[in-house]
């Protein structure tokens, strides 16, 4: 079963985040969210609204933030800690590996607008390490989801899952992909469209992207497998060792930098179980100009037609 | 080496090429004096006399108007934010400091740094006015590929002194330029705008207690105090008022102003009112969206972009004040 | 799912399997629980009754002496501060927490925080003689795969809430416990004890703001007030002192005590002594060093070991303050 | 020309460091040091009592360590901000992206006892993520130096290149293995010792490990090529490429986690260029037991047995 987008109607997910949240937190009292003067970026009105007390807002001080949510795990409530996803973990990023992962806390960390969401903004704005920056630190879940669907499905597995997770959120829009209902498996891809002549791996805002692309080549004969890759870490290793074996070649495409992200974290599986030519898209190891993420994603060669574009190059590499 | 990096950048954006190390930044920055030159018409004027504060009021009012301009038009900025610290951008570029448009990197000059990066509109008009980029490049500011994006990039943008976007970085950067110019005795003078809010940043007080310990008395913060930050009062947030004590406590010389009294800001900032041995902290008590009534004060002005009719009307406010010299109430 | 880790874990650390989430906490620790109750003979005394000051100076000494000879046994360690902060450890866990060594985690029990990690030891001590860890558990300290390492590991061992080591983690952290104790109306108590130096962390200052802000009174901070940090004084290398008026200034109840007198810490943190609606800060006055003549207020011994002779000389200072109820001079 | 280990003289390497900075630093009189209550750590007591003014010892603070560190660069100073690797880079990782990396700073970070070299204090003191923090960030050269020789090398280099610079640094005792006066390249890989076999690719401490392993192996009849690839960031490119063609199949060591090091950016190039089978050997993705960084590098596979042993069991996979 292939699934189709419907680029007519684009949602932005940071909307099925906070509906979630909200669902929750109404029949869990222990939920809470901690932020930092990141109510509004983080869609968080609604939930302050019902339950002003348990909407802790830090202010400026993404130390803090983080550090706030560990205690309050510890106190026997559950945190989501809000904030964008750039100064989460830019700035906070010892307090992750030693107040969440190593000391196991269940705090769910949700970087809203990842990637270049805020494309405009500049560099400093735009999250595109934090996949490398948080996979590298041991126990920590690392999740992105594709579309409203999936981000749903994540966050109440977030909630039900007892152990740190790093949620990467978006606010650019995307269309449906998943089915509805569609329930989230930490660390399991999903095949999105199946195919014999290469798999494009991808997860968040460009998956979508990786489905047209597909859907593009198979018009001109070549079968692409899409995988939505929305767990980093761990990362399905099955699932990759079987696209290599089964069609021969992989492109990555996220939105964040080629050096040590998704790419990064497939090409590392590729070389120990099965290797075939895989291609990297991504940021290519420079700050980014200028522009929304939409434009600057098209400019790294990640709109569907470039996508397929670098397929149709990989497929020359192929043995 | 990099070649990677700028095989890929070399065919889409050259300016970026300035990011990697093989190239100096005053490289970069020499083709765009030379624009600056052609455009320039304020340079002579301003870099040869005082200003009188007529013409100071006038030059913060300009700014205000072309910040509301461009937010307009751009559909994006930080408007509250932006007019809170025009004056003191005013202050700073046409009175106190000592900076050359046709020289931005002369190791003498003074050195700011704008730590609540988000107004970065404001200072791109500032330096427009002061002749450092040309004036009509502001409307280019938020566009794809501009050099003006939403937050200074100093690789770009002559009379940038270091990119700022995340709160709390200026005042570090600031304590490391005011101990270069110690270290090399020399005269220079460093100043750091910092937004309220961002004072919650612990990495502020890190800055302010290392500017202490090492006397820097050539080191001077401008808190922009307009009580509201991103979603809420200071006040309802995590509340830093009163300021001043705060900063006294550790050490620093506080004097409080009105921050949109171009009179006293250029005096606070003055190199006669610092206190030897001992950084300087003025908090300039401001209004979030000032010079536009419906703005002033409210925090939903963060960001938001005004529509038509609110351009105009705040259009018209503030040429009512530029005729009269006063804001309307 | 992580399954690389677990086939690489299961071979060769069978605790490890506690960092990952697939496992409560809990679980770890009652295997741990067991252990205890066997080698616990201090836990029905001290849950049963108030000690007497006597008493509590007796086992500050006596943790004192096991500190000196661990640091020498494991030929590491972070003695100066261990020998400060002891006697706030003592006044902790024997008189002011309500803390049960056979229920670690019961939800109701007081937290503390040892920010400053890097004297984790004094800590296992303290748990060691609190029952919560077998006492000859001590002897691993610093040896390979054991779980009393360099700094505190709350998955492996019971008593510690959160992992410490990186200084002005704790603080921020002691503020989201407090804030859960508030949340549920619980009547448990949050204590943190940082290093004087560790307050030049900025993240400290954050928390310092916040727990104001949320009027967080079930919160203690205990500042480690001796006058050094790892490399110099705080005075040569960032002066914080005095401490407690930059404590007031941001909205805390600060009481100055002698941080070596057990009955002034006991009181001090008693539950009568807290300021309705502001969270509290003890700023002890101590001695680096404190109990050990030659290691006494001397930098050096930030993290310096004792050789045989030294170890003599410091047991015999302990020893006759054990006898006489006071240090040598 | 085949490079022997000496493992009777073992050096730290932070005395060449501070040595060679105190030689430049007496012709130099912009090179000044920052430091944050790390004196004795980073070895600079000497560096203090020839220049105290140009010690700049900010505290306990590492973020506004490394942003005073930019401001004296903008100041016209040649700044080495040194301290712990672990707390340099967690702790200021921000500041390091938006003052250093993306302002283009000249500064040169220098991350002390990185990797394991606390390795008793645990995990909190492992710097077993920097490699992966640091080369996802643009314009950042990211340098591991392998011996005392080496050191010297990198940080004469580091004085003299124009932008920002990672300098991975450790106390942990290490034989020479490069030839006096040998000069560092950046982004150019070293061989110390060819083969056909296979190629071990290493850097920093546990280079001298993977040149006993190729040592074991030979006497096996199995030829490894060693490159010694200090630079992570830019990654010789051509160096892995060569390697994977001519050897077909790479084993990499390094004191790093595994997801996103120097393996992770060998294996991205592999994909990339010529797919032949990698083994990465480092810390497997889980917080470290307490140990000394010798004992935990044995533990981890990476003695010269366990390296040789994996190289073996890598062949078996080659096609
Ligand atoms: C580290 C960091 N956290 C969060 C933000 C998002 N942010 C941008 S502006 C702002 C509010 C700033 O308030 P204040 O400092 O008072 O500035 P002003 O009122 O002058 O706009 C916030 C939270 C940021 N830019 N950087
Ligand atoms: C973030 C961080 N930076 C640096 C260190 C290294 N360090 C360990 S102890 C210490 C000195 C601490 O001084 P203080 O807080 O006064 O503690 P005490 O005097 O009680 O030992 C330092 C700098 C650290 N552990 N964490
Ligand atoms: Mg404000
Ligand atoms: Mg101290």
């Amino acid at each position: 079963m292939n699934f189709r987008t419907n680029a007519g109607e684009l949602h932005d997910c940071r909307d099925a985040f906070t509906s979630t949240l909200e669902a929750m937190a109404a029949q869990n009292t222990n939920i809470v969210v901690v932020c930092s003067d990141s109510v509004g970026s983080s869609k968080l009105g609604g939930f302050r609204e019902r339950w002003p007390e348990r909407l802790i807002n830090v202010g400026i001080a993404e130390q803090n933030l983080v550090g706030v949510g560990a205690g309050l795990a510890n106190g026997g409530t559950l945190p989501f800690v809000c904030a964008a996803s750039c100064f989460l973990t830019g700035r906070a990023l010892e307090q992750i590996k030693a107040d969440i992962a190593y000391s196991n806390a269940n705090v769910k960390l949700c970087g809203i607008s990842s990637g270049m969401a805020y494309g405009e903004l500049g560099p400093t704005h735009h999250s595109t390490e934090d996949f490398a920056w948080i996979r590298a630190i041991p126990n920590m879940a690392v999740v992105a989801p594709a579309d409203r669907i999936e981000t749903t499905a994540a966050t109440e597995w977030a909630a039900a899952y007892d152990g740190p997770v790093f949620l990467r959120l978006s606010r650019v829009g995307v269309p449906d992909l998943l089915p509805e209902g569609h329930r989230f498996e930490l660390g399991k891809a999903n095949m999105l469209r199946d195919g014999t002549d290469l798999t494009i791996i991808a997860n968040g805002t460009v998956t979508h992207r990786a489905v047209h692309a597909a859907e593009d080549l198979a018009a001109k004969g070549i079968e692409a497998r899409v995988l939505n890759m929305a767990t980093v870490r761990p990362i399905d290793e099955d699932a990759i060792a079987e696209a290599a074996c089964d069609t021969g070649a992989i492109v990555t495409c996220e939105e964040h930098t080629i050096h040590g992200g998704l790419g990064g974290a497939v090409a590392e599986v590729v070389v120990e179980s099965a290797p075939v030519p895989v291609k990297r898209l991504g940021v290519p190891g420079i700050f980014a100009p200028t522009g929304s993420a939409n434009f600057l994603l098209d400019e790294f060669g990640m709109s569907p037609a470039g996508i397929a574009e670098s397929a149709i190059e990989l497929l020359k590499k192929k043995a | 080496m990099f070649c990677y990096d700028i095989k890929y950048m070399s065919q889409l954006y050259s300016f970026v090429k300035q990011q990697l190390a093989y190239q100096r930044r005053s490289a970069g920055l020499e083709l765009d004096i030379g624009t600056i030159m052609q455009n320039n018409y304020w340079v002579n004027i301003y870099s040869k006399r005082k200003m009188s504060l007529k013409e100071l009021k006038l030059i913060a009012n300009r700014i205000r108007r072309r910040d509301l301009r461009a937010v307009f038009e751009a559909g994006a900025g930080h408007i509250g934010g932006e007019m809170s610290v025009i004056d003191i951008l005013t202050a700073l570029y046409f009175d106190v400091m000592n900076v050359d448009p046709d020289a931005p990197l002369n190791p003498n000059r003074d050195r700011l740094i704008l730590s609540k990066g988000h107004t970065a509109l404001a200072l791109y008009i500032a330096l427009s006015e002061r002749g450092f980029i040309p004036k009509d490049e502001i409307s280019t500011y938020f566009k794809p590929r501009s050099r003006l994006s939403g937050h200074p990039d100093c690789n770009k943008v002559p009379g940038i002194e270091t990119n700022t976007g995340p709160l709390g970085h200026g005042l570090p950067v600031g304590v490391g330029m005011a101990m270069a110019a110690k270290l090399s005795n020399a005269a220079w003078r460093t100043f750091v705008i910092t937004g309220d809010g961002e004072m919650q940043e612990g990495s502020n007080w890190e800055a302010v207690m290392a500017a202490a310990q090492f006397r820097l008395d050539n080191l001077t913060l401008i808190i922009d105090h307009n009580r509201l930050q991103q979603g809420a009062r200071l006040a309802e947030t995590n509340n830093l008022a009163p300021l001043a004590p705060k900063l006294g406590v550790f050490g620093w010389a506080v004097e409080e102003i009105d921050g949109h009294d171009l009179k006293a800001i250029c005096e606070a900032l003055s190199p006669e009112t610092v206190a030897s041995g001992r950084p300087k902290c003025v908090v300039a008590h401001t209004n979030k969206g000032r010079g536009i009534s419906y703005m002033t004060d409210n925090v939903a002005w963060h960001h938001k972009v005004p529509n038509a009719k609110q351009v105009e009307l705040g259009m018209a406010e503030l040429e009512a004040e530029a005729r009269t010299g006063e804001p309307d109430p």
